[in-house]
């Protein structure tokens, strides 16, 4: 497991959005997390980022307990994700975007940057060199150039790929990467999903366009109003009754 | 009912919409499909008034529209559920519906206006309950159903939807199609823009493929279902 | 890299757009005007201050002129405003000296911009008349002077009269501002010398409302209050003075002499409303035997002739400064900016010049200031008019 | 190396104008225009690069001024170990402040950065013991370093555009490096950039800090080469006119505070015959400016070179 | 003497009141605005300066009766608003909140430089509203014009709340500001809305300085601090928010006055920024933030 789950609760003013939720995460697997509007997926992945805290339950990743840890530690641990609403760097270009991810794997400080040391710009190269090659297996490589916030949607959601993987993390959390995405789009989408999963890198996704996730994950976690409903694989998860009434329909 | 001729908008220098044509008849279900950026949006935004076209015209009811200014011609009865839902969010829910009312509201009685708000809550049963939230505490899929009960608040004669299953569960997508059917046996024309292909085309009658701001092909939602490039380019192997 | 070439055009065009305001005034025909530098708060909080004495100074200016100039050389005033702003006070003495070449400088009524003017005086040894009661010219080599009689001259008087009326309790209530500093140091200091007892609060200039010093000023059941402050607050305080059912004495500073005080006070004057100041003020009132009421009557007719405007102790300190620079140029033989450093030397040979402030200016190398404590006078504020207090 | 040329033309620039108008008031602007240029790139880099408003700039400038008068006028430090020991203590106040107030946002940002700033600025006023209170700081030695003593405008225009260009270089540095780069993400977009790793609250300081530090380091010039200072130079106005400057020479873009400050700073200069009307004016010139070239000068010259260039 | 310890603090409690009330007057002006179009106006101060000015002319220089100068400058400054709308903030094409503040300063500048031309440098005072001397309560006396800004605040306070909360227009209003385009798509004439919340922003801006003309005295620059005490006391409650507004105002001019009763008039504004600031740390969305956002 690389990533454990136990127990996690947040309640926000009294509302218990989430409750007591657990499941594991298996190296080099993709789960999907799936679940009606308003279930509980994003505050769950929120939790698992750090971006908000759990008011109860644990968050193991490695082995390690990471509840207290903020955000960029986490991402420090290697947890690296995508937004519901992309988030992109708008006045940044592309290539910039995605040197940002390198961030953690480079480590100019302050003085090294501002006396431009020869340790800065061997970093500069290694960040520019490793976000071209993000960029390309993205397919954005000719996209380097432009501001982020003059691509396209599914660029940008790309690009957003990209720059999470230029942090070279080993848990990567997909939030709906498929929404706003058509047919054809978000099966290039689940094919890129296959190739990150070839690399090695472990894929939490939350997503609702079923066939997607039904291609693409290892096992699936369906959540209904904050608890975990079922676990299975995708084959079980189709024909259990209480998803398809909370959630799939017919 | 709605006719479009020759619609040209540009952004910025940039044309977003090339000789646009299109028609919704009385008592249809029209759907436009196609990619991200193809000028699906500002064709809606056009039709609304937001966006001013440079030219072409956008007859209404037999009265030209374009050039009016959305206030007006939400007040002729063209009412638009925007994309990403857009409820405000500091209101409450019946506020929200309430706001759709905002064009009729000082020449309408109340209690049509109750008999209206009263239809809306039968067709959404959730937002009856939560009346009083603020609408920012729903969530996405309830939002998309308070979005268009504001939309019928309105009393349109034609109901316009950008991309109302974007973000959504599988269920709730369903329901909302089931309501916009619903609405449409209420003898109000449906304008429907969506990425999700294959649900917009089983309940349209007829849908139109944007490219690149230019309308590519047009017919029978069924045909379109079936038609090859379709498929191919839209809808997913 | 374009851009940069850009940027550099740029500078170079600006350069050249520099370049010819940089280049001294050309010399008019005739025999070359003598300049003298007037850098004061026209605009700004002390802005008040500032108007009065410019409209002075352009007075005495045109009697010059018109009386045939300075042995001939038209006088010639270089007029910059330093908006009641250190900084832009010290910009402005640097760009008289040494764009104008000025022989001699007037400068600010308030001890902030007066101070910020002083080492530029000093460096480029031209001299500087300042038009503040708290600024201090006297120090080793000064090129400074200043109107006025020193603060500490002023409180004095005050203390004087407290004497005379049996006053021991005081309190005080000073801005937070320049002019509240310094008379918060001279009148706890004085004080001490007079056996006076003293309770003090600070307000700061922009209070809407100071009934919560004057409540714990209350405590210690004072005789009189002093109020140390110039303009606009005063009417704050003496509002709620008045409001809070006070009956002392309200002692305000000499800054106050101004007919915009008495507008400013009218309907909240306190029924004892002093300051000490000077007698020009007064002028009406005294004994035609009075040396300097002669010179008095003709500035305060000039002045009102041409500005429709009484003269207030701004306008009064201002034309003295400009009249004893003047003088000092006269008797320097100045003949351009060369010549400015001879000034300072010659203003500290200048003694009992009548001064239409009252009183005479009598300088020495040790005085810069020429004016004596006996100059000062207790004023009283009644009926809306400036009288010698009983 | 070709890339070096417009510096070093600039640089040229910049050393000869004493020689092209010896004597000439402009040098004392130029003094000044230096000095703000220092303090004003660092609202640069955080305002425009970390996007974080700061209304308190001017405060820091005048703590640096305060305290190397102070400390070698009363104390009668070596003037370099005053100024560095003013730096340091400014870089002090600024991590003690910056740490609370920068985890707040937009107005609540502004405001409690304004109330710093007038805290600092009420501080030195009431303190008059050692500030000598709203007066201000008189006779401040000229600096004097390694035997050799500032006494003209000229001698001060070259250490102040000599130490200028330094710090120009320092941020260009900064700002295209992986330290400027995180700073420009927690601009765009915070969450996103915790979630690439960036530790948000350190950088957010770092630039905080370091533009108070080129603040502090501006004041104390000042302090020396006018010799008088007072808590004035705190105000409101003058923490704005900074960002004014920044904004109107283009934000991001380094250089461009070369030209927003000789703009700022001239438009007095060029205005001062217009007497009660310099107010109105300025104000207008202002509000046009900011409506119309709100990218500033540079930002359009970039602009219109980015259309151009494919 | 505890009699005596009574009546100071009551001197202090009205001081902070007053100048609280004034600083909540220039929030819910400020808040007025920000509420429908999401601008940050900090050119509050100078309406307040203006209504002041504009009424002290009308009634001292055109001889106007104070009631008639009253309503007819809040018109003015209201027009003003307008104006200021028109030529200053809807110009711009791309309001970022650093813009918006630079802008709406230079603004002041502009607008203090007008008033300058206009009124030139000198302080004016009005008249209080009703004759009389001053009130005495518990020991502790102040101005009866006191009782006319408490009242102003309590009823613009109060109807701000109701109009927004409880009438259908003032809620289309609170729509505009939130998402102006789906306004627009309900029929909302959003430009209207904008130039009606300018009009009520510059009014309540002019009637805080009508009444505060009477108690402090009025120069042409004489708003600018007010204008940046009463954006604090915005912020303390929570930008936004109308209980919030007179809420931070109060807080403010007691913490201000308290501060000066009972530590040391020398310090006055640094205690009561460092409250402030103690506040913001605590509450960093301020004391009465809205749930919405």
């Amino acid at each position: 497991m690389i990533l454990e789950v136990k127990d996690l609760t947040k309640t926000f003013q009294g509302l218990t959005a989430v409750k007591q939720v657990s499941f594991g995460v298996e190296k080099g697997r993709i789960k999907a997390l799936i679940g009606p509007n308003g279930a509980g997926k994003t505050t769950t992945f929120n939790m698992i980022t750090g971006l908000i805290t759990a008011t109860h339950g644990t968050v193991t990743f490695n082995g390690e307990v990471i509840n207290a840890y903020p955000p960029h530690m986490r991402a420090k641990k290697g947890i690296s994700r995508t937004f519901q609403n992309i988030r992109t760097f708008p006045e940044m270009t592309a290539l910039e975007n995605v040197m940002v991810g390198c961030h953690l794997r480079t480590n100019t400080g302050l003085c090294a940057a501002a006396l431009r040391l020869p340790l800065c710009r061997a970093d500069e190269e290694k960040a520019r060199e490793r976000a071209l090659q993000e960029l390309a297996f993205v397919g954005l490589g000719d996209r380097s150039h432009l501001l982020a916030g003059s691509l396209a949607m599914g660029e940008q959601r790309l690009m957003e790929i990209a720059r999470t993987l230029a942090s070279e993390p080993e848990l990567v959390l997909f939030d709906e990467p498929a929404a706003g995405l058509n047919g054809k789009e978000t099966e290039q989408l689940a094919e890129d999903l296959l190739k990150i999963k070839e690399r090695g890198i472990t894929i939490l996704l939350v997503e609702h366009d079923m066939r997607m996730v039904m291609r693409v994950a290892d096992e699936i976690i369906v959540i209904n109003y904050g608890t975990k409903i079922a676990q299975g694989t995708p084959e079980e998860i189709r024909n259990n009754s209480d998803v398809i009434t909370a959630y799939l329909g017919k | 009912m709605l006719t479009i001729e020759n619609l040209n908008v540009d952004y910025g220098g940039i044309q977003a919409l090339k000789g646009i044509s299109l028609k919704v008849n009385e008592n249809e279900i029209v759907s436009v499909l196609g990619a991200n950026g193809a000028g699906k949006s500002t064709l809606l935004m056009s039709i609304s008034g937001i966006v001013t076209a440079s030219q072409g015209s956008i007859v209404f009811d037999g009265q030209e529209i374009s050039g009016k200014s959305s206030s007006q011609i939400v007040r002729i009865g063209i009412s638009q559920v925007p994309e990403g839902r857009e409820v405000f969010k500091g209101l409450s829910i019946q506020d929200n519906l309430m706001m759709g009312t905002y064009h009729h509201h000082s020449k309408s009685t109340k209690q049509s206006i109750a008999d209206d708000l009263n239809r809306v809550f039968d067709y959404f049963p959730r937002l009856k309950e939560r009346r009083t939230q603020f609408a920012g505490t729903l969530s996405g899929g309830e939002q998309q159903m308070l979005a268009i009960g504001r939309g019928i608040m309105a009393r349109p004669k034609l109901l316009m939807l950008d991309e109302p299953s974007l973000g959504l569960a599988p269920l709730i997508i369903e329901d909302i199609f089931m309501i916009l059917l619903a609405l449409h046996k209420e003898n109000i024309p449906i304008l429907l823009i969506e990425q999700n292909a294959k649900a917009a085309l089983r309940i349209a009658t007829r849908g139109y493929v944007m490219e690149a701001g230019r309308i590519i092909m047009e017919g029978k939602a069924s045909d379109l279902l079936e038609d090859k490039h379709i498929v191919s380019a839209y809808l997913g192997g | 890299m374009k851009n940069n070439v850009i940027i550099l055009a740029g500078f170079w065009l600006l350069a050249f757009l520099i370049l010819p305001l940089s280049l001294p005034h050309s010399a008019v025909a005739g025999k070359p005007a003598l300049k003298i530098g007037v850098n004061l708060d026209t605009t700004g909080y002390a802005a008040w201050l500032g108007e009065p004495e410019l409209r002075a100074v352009q007075l005495y200016a045109e009697q010059v002129n018109a009386s045939g100039g300075i042995d001939g050389h038209p006088l010639e005033l270089v007029i910059y405003d330093n908006q009641s702003n250190p900084e832009k006070a010290s910009t402005n003495a640097k760009k008289m000296i040494q764009r104008d070449k000025v022989s001699a400088m007037i400068a600010t009524s308030i001890t902030a911009t007066s101070n910020a003017a002083k080492p530029v005086a000093q460096a480029e040894k031209t001299t500087m008349y300042s038009l503040s009661g708290s600024f201090e010219p006297n120090y080793p080599d000064s090129f400074s002077f200043a109107g006025f009689v020193h603060t500490t001259g002023m409180v004095e008087t005050i203390y004087d009269y407290f004497a005379k009326k049996g006053i021991k309790r005081v309190a005080l209530l000073c801005a937070n501002d320049s002019t509240g500093q310094t008379w918060f140091e001279v009148t706890t200091r004085e004080a001490k010398k007079y056996g006076i007892q003293i309770a003090s609060e600070r307000f700061n200039v922009n209070d809407m409302d100071v009934t919560p010093q004057l409540a714990r000023l209350k405590a210690i059941n004072p005789q009189a209050l002093i109020v140390g402050v110039s303009g606009k607050p005063n009417a704050v305080v003496a509002k709620n003075f008045n409001q809070m059912g006070f009956k002392i004495p309200y002692v305000t500073g000499h800054g106050n002499i101004s007919d915009s005080f008495l507008k400013l006070m009218e309907g909240n004057e306190p029924d004892n409303l002093l300051l000490p100041g000077a007698y020009f003020v007064v002028w009406q009132e005294l004994n035609n035997s009075y040396p300097q009421k002669k010179i008095m009557k003709e500035f305060s007719d000039a002045y009102q002739k041409k500005f429709s405007k009484m003269p207030d102790i701004y306008a009064v300190v201002a034309y003295d400064a400009i009249r004893v620079l003047v003088e000092a140029l006269k008797r320097a033989k100045v003949r351009g900016p060369e010549d400015s450093e001879k000034v300072h030397s010659e203003i500290e040979k200048i003694k009992n010049f009548p001064a239409v402030y009252g009183g005479t200016y009598s300088f020495s190398k040790d005085d810069h200031r020429g004016l004596q404590k006996a100059d000062a006078v207790m004023l009283q504020v009644k009926g809306g008019k400036f009288r010698l207090a009983r | 190396m070709k890339r070096a040329i417009p510096y070093i033309l600039f640089a040229l620039f910049i050393f000869l104008l004493p020689v092209l108008m010896p004597g000439s008031y402009w040098i004392h602007v130029l003094v000044i225009i230096g000095t703000y240029v220092i303090a004003a790139t660092g609202i640069d880099l955080l305002v425009g690069f970390a996007g974080q408003l700061s209304l308190c700039q001017a405060s820091f400038f005048t703590l640096g001024a305060y305290s190397s008068a102070v400390l070698v006028t009363r104390y009668h430090f070596d003037h370099l170990a005053a100024m560095v020991a003013g730096v340091v203590s400014t870089a002090i106040v600024a991590y003690v402040v910056g740490a609370p107030v920068l985890r707040l946002k937009g107005y609540y940002l502004a405001i409690a950065t304004l109330g710093v700033g007038l805290i600092i600025q009420s501080l030195l006023v009431s303190l008059a013991e050692y500030t000598g209170g709203p007066d201000g700081f008189r006779d401040i030695a000229p600096l004097k370093v390694a035997g050799f003593i500032f006494k003209s405008d000229v001698e001060y225009y070259y250490l102040i555009w000599i130490i200028a260009m330094l710090v120009l270089l320092v941020t260009r540095n900064i700002v295209n490096s992986r330290v400027g780069r995180a700073m420009l993400a927690i601009r765009g977009d915070d969450v996103a950039a915790a979630s690439m790793g960036i530790d948000i609250a350190k950088y957010k300081i770092q630039a905080f800090i370091i533009s108070a530090v080129y603040a502090s380091l501006a004041g104390s010039l000042y302090a020396h080469s006018n010799s008088f200072i007072s808590p004035q130079l705190a105000d409101l106005s003058n923490s704005v006119e900074m960002i004014i400057i920044v904004v109107l020479g283009g934000i991001r873009t380094i250089f461009g505070v070369l030209i927003g400050t000789a703009i700022m700073k001239s438009i007095p200069e060029l205005l001062e015959s217009f007497l009660d009307y310099q107010m109105a004016i300025t104000g207008i010139i202002l509000i046009l400016l900011l409506l119309y070239m709100p990218k500033g000068l540079l930002g359009i010259i970039r602009q219109i070179n980015a259309r151009r260039a494919p | 003497m505890e009699n005596y310890q009574l009546s100071l603090a009551v001197q202090f409690i009205f001081a902070g009141l007053t100048s609280g009330s004034i600083y909540a007057l220039v929030a819910l002006g400020f808040n007025m605005i920000y509420n429908v179009t999401r601008v940050v106006n900090l050119a509050q101060g100078e309406f307040l300066m203006l209504g002041a000015m504009t009424m002290i002319s009308l009634h001292a220089g055109l001889k106007l009766p104070m009631p008639v100068a009253l309503v007819l400058s809040t018109i003015i400054v209201g027009c003003i608003g307008v104006v200021f709308d028109r030529f200053i903030i809807r110009p711009l094409k791309k309001p970022t909140l650093l813009l918006l503040i630079l802008l709406t300063l230079g603004a002041s500048t502009f607008l203090k430089g007008v008033a300058l031309l206009i009124w030139g440098k000198s302080p004016y005072s009005a008249p209080t509203f009703v004759e009389m001397k001053s009130i005495s309560f518990l020991g502790a006396s102040f101005s009866p014009q006191i009782l006319w800004v408490i009242g102003t605040v309590v009823v613009t306070s109060c109807s701000l709340w109701f109009f927004f909360e409880k009438t259908f227009i003032g809620k289309a209003m609170r729509a505009c500001a939130e998402n102006p385009r789906a306004a627009s798509l309900m029929g909302i004439d959003v430009k209207n809305f904008v130039t009606i919340s300018f009009f009520l922003g510059g009014a309540i801006g002019g009637l805080g300085g009508m009444m505060i003309a009477p108690i402090s005295f009025m120069v042409y620059d004489g708003g600018t601090m007010m204008g940046l005490k009463g954006f604090a006391a915005a912020v303390l409650g929570g930008v936004g928010s109308y209980p919030g507004a007179v809420i931070g105002g109060i807080v403010l001019g007691l913490l201000e006055n308290l501060a000066t009763g009972y530590i040391s008039s020398f310090f006055k504004d640094t205690i009561a920024f460092l409250a402030l600031l103690l506040i913001l740390f605590i509450k960093p969305s301020g004391l009465m933030k809205r749930t919405e956002d």
